[in-house]
């Protein structure tokens, strides 16, 4: 599964991108996201505001509850601020 | 119906009066510009402009099928730009074309409203003292949330 | 702040251009450009437009200064034709500035209400069959009045 | 006292302009277009729909309440259908 992050939480983690492999009983964006911050210092960190935290899985916008079953790739970032 | 997502600089003007010239029968044109600003009290240097492209693409899409349809437009546009912008330059712009001047108006506040909270682009200003996110705000998604 | 009342063509991307131009600071830039429509059941020649100019050029003005007050505009500027205009032609154009979106859109509508009941123009349909003045609408007033 | 018709006003009296010296008591704008409405047939007819009639005294939109007195210029016409 690949991992897309934006803004600052891409700067804050240091990296655009990653491919993952969640462990089965990571079924949500909202487990993606505890699990994720699980990783190392630096993602405890970034995912500190987990509310902040948006997400997108395979292309459309998602909330925390949003399934992950079979998704290729899941985006994370702040809330969006353009316009 | 048209999204533009770009790197790109765009002319304001040129492009309204092409969206125009495509728009028959349409008795009211309306277009905003957003504009890189910098206040004299705290200057920027410039405006960086992060976007997620191809789900900007499709959400911007998304967003104008849905205010053609609550607001009966002829036609309607979004450009949006991306990357390193300087104050006074264009960031986005959204045209709409309608018969009558309310939904031309209505249908463009619509786009903006949706626009800034749920097109996924992040602004950053750089100032002479450093770099800083420019943070989403609350009276964005109560602009939203009066449309739902 | 600015009114022009001319019976010469203009281009409408051209004068935001212009306008946007002289508008420094503004973050946000609302134009409405009203079109001559011809509807396809019921064609129209050309549109007559009459005009009273002094009155429309001091009323524009006074409506104006209202709207800049009203919604903090940083500019604003009024363009509006009269004499003969054919189908797809701009009648006239609205522009506002301001820091913020909301006010920018506001002004816009606040200053197209105002002028479609209190600027000195008279609109007359000319058709394969004959002339006809076109009558103020109601909806027109109840506009206006949503400010009072 | 000059007066202007415009639109269909102007249409129907066959006249942009004239130049008219009304009598002391007709002191409001909606006492002139009474006045001006005894002119001809054609006056008649072109001010029957009198609630209709707007008017502007010296430049500035007035009522049929408003005052002419002093005014050298009257404006007259039907509602305004610009923008």
């Amino acid at each position: 599964m690949k991992i897309l992050y934006f803004a600052w939480l891409r700067e804050r983690l240091n990296r655009n991108e990653e491919d993952v492999a969640p462990p089965a009983e990571v079924t949500t964006v909202g487990d993606l996201i505890d699990w994720l911050a699980e990783s190392d210092e630096a993602a405890t960190l970034a995912f500190e505001k987990r509310h902040l935290i948006r997400a997108a899985v395979d292309g459309r916008l998602a909330n925390h509850q949003t399934s992950i079953a079979g998704a290729a790739t899941v985006a994370l970032f702040p809330p969006m601020t353009g316009g | 119906m048209e999204v533009i997502v770009t790197a790109d600089a765009f002319d304001p003007g040129e492009e309204a009066n092409a969206f125009m010239a495509r728009t028959a029968g349409a008795g009211a044109a309306v277009t905003f510009t957003g504009i890189v600003r910098s206040k004299a009290e705290d200057p920027i240097l410039a405006l960086e402009l992060e976007c997620y492209v191809e789900l900007a693409e499709s959400q911007i899409a998304a967003i104008l099928a849905e205010a053609a349809r609550r607001f009966s437009l002829i036609d309607a546009t979004v450009i949006h730009r991306h990357g390193r912008l300087v104050p006074g330059e264009p960031i986005m712009q959204v045209m709409t074309a309608a018969p009558h001047r309310e939904d031309a108006f209505r249908g463009a506040q619509f786009l903006m409203d949706y626009l800034k909270t749920d097109a996924p682009f992040w602004k950053k200003e750089v100032t002479a003292s450093g770099e800083r996110w420019v943070e989403a705000k609350k009276e964005d998604d109560a602009a939203r949330e009066r449309w739902e």
